[in-house]
């Protein structure tokens, strides 16, 4: 069985836990692919580069990165640039062959782009053109498993690559759940939240585990906002033709493993 | 004013009308993009799926 | 026969040419890899990041970079970020399956760290410590002959991973040299400047190519400068096994196809 | 005023010497790295080999 691991890209999440549980595992056999995000770093860059980041509200209340063409280069400076780099060299200082791609090599992460969203600015709702982004509907899992067979463990991040051959913003949770469900693989998301908290108000009520679209069902209903994005990817993975999905604590002692044992 | 490329009807529109909003057409009920202001043209509205980034 | 080719950095340089040439190259069934650079990009980067890009002189008067910790990160941003993902989209875009690689992904460039050079500064020698470059001694070849046999280009770049883990700064015509000799393959070094001339004042006296380290002696001795290090790294690909090296004018026509046909 | 590491010559000093400053011992012949300054500490330097990044 494969395992996906999607690392956050947030700030609070310490990746040392992560990179001893993918070297343990990889030591033990199993074929992993690690995938990140790094939004909030490229966020931290723009500013460093005295650019502001951009988001914006669509109709129906969802606020996302305006991506345009100088926010795209700095996020593939950023992406595949520094993180993918940084977390390739320090998964191979622990002992495993990291090769790091983005969804552009090999044509790893390819589907239409999108070029224009649609926003709500001063209650009017407008066509904002020259956006960066895309929708990823093909994953080349032939490129993965080659490189899984070899020994390698694949270091995923985004951008994709458009129909139109340009290199676009794509959400990292749900290139993880379309690499899981590529691969027929375990997905597991590590995140600063431990998981979706049936009352949110109430850790008692950790929903742990999801391993049919049913089960998502109920996570869904109670998802709000940021693990709202996670559900949605949990749910693509799973439709994708994921095995199972995790959403687990990234700062937990042995976040892969533990999940893997169904700690969660 | 304008008309509906959609229906043909005619639309009655602000004052503070801009390139790139999004109205509704009250007849067939088409979105449609203000593609050029003074004098207002209207074209059908490009269909976006509500989707994002990282 | 693989043909290795090095691209510049150099603003000067357009690359549209050589992608052109390489997708024509692949088209008719020939191996490439594409390696390139990036220096003049990084000064840039991190002026426009407030930082000032630090050159040093050694005690033989070789005037480099010198790579503290911020560079690198800086580095790694333009290099395997921005330059190799647009680079890599631009070739994909022209037909070319292609596949970008830091010499860090899969243990692709390898060789001892260094992280102290000598400098002269007020005449006095010096010990500056902090630097982040390293020497290749070892090409993962396998991993290359492995997506050349898969149908894919990699475009390579710097930097290389160092024995003690950390990537590390390294010339990139140097990189190619050595992918060259562990591939057995052709070298051709696109540059702005046409050739090595025997006159430097006297383009008619070009030196176009060297199939053998006897024929670099007589290069080396003309060559001066930035050409220095071209020759330099011609002379490690055909010691480390190329075939034959070509320096050629990166804004010629059809620069590759020209240099392979004896143009340079 | 200080000892060559490798054979202990006394070597005369600059006042202006500085930390990292490399010294040739007039005896041996020794590369010594001013590893301290006040009082100066030497050691014998590093080799390096002369090569450079891109
Ligand atoms: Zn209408
Ligand atoms: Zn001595």
């Amino acid at each position: 069985m494969t395992v996906v691991v999607k690392v956050g890209g947030a700030r609070a999440v310490n990746p040392a836990g992560a990179v001893a549980d993918v070297a343990a595992l990889v030591d033990g056999g199993e074929d992993c692919v690690v995938v990140h995000g790094g939004s909030t770093a490229v966020d931290e860059t723009l500013e460093e580069l005295g650019d502001e980041p951009e988001y914006v509200e669509t109709p129906s209340g969802v606020v996302g990165r305006f991506t345009d063409e100088r926010t795209m280069e700095v996020f593939e400076m950023v992406l595949p640039g520094k993180l993918n780099t940084d977390l390739t060299a320090q998964l191979r200082a622990n002992g495993v062959d990291a090769l790091g791609l983005s969804g552009v090599d090999g044509g790893l992460l390819t589907g239409p782009r999108k070029s224009a969203v649609k926003v709500v600015e001063d209650g009017k709702t407008k066509i904002r053109r020259g956006e960066h982004s895309g929708k990823i509907e093909s994953v080349n899992d032939d490129l993965l498993e080659s490189l899984l067979a070899d020994g390698y463990t694949p270091v995923v991040t985004v951008p994709m690559v458009a129909d139109d051959g340009t290199p676009v913003n794509a959400d990292a949770d749900r290139a993880a759940a379309a690499v899981a469900g590529a691969l027929d693989a375990t997905l597991i998301v590590l995140t600063d939240v431990p998981g979706v908290l049936d009352d949110p108000d109430d850790p008692e009520t950790l929903i742990e585990r999801a391993t049919t679209p049913q089960e998502l069902e109920r996570v869904e209903s109670v998802a709000e906002g940021f693990m709202g994005k996670k559900v949605m990817a949990a749910t693509e993975a799973l439709d994708g033709g994921a095995a199972s999905v995790v959403v687990a604590d990234a700062n937990a002692e042995n976040p892969i493993r533990s999940a893997l044992d169904g700690g969660g | 004013m304008a008309n509906c490329p959609e229906c043909g009807a005619e639309l009655s529109l602000h004052d503070d009308v801009e390139t790139g909003e999004i109205i509704d057409c009250g007849t067939c009920g088409g979105e449609l993009e203000v593609v050029a202001t003074g004098p207002v043209e209207l074209e059908t509205a490009p269909e976006l799926e509500e989707d994002w980034g990282e």
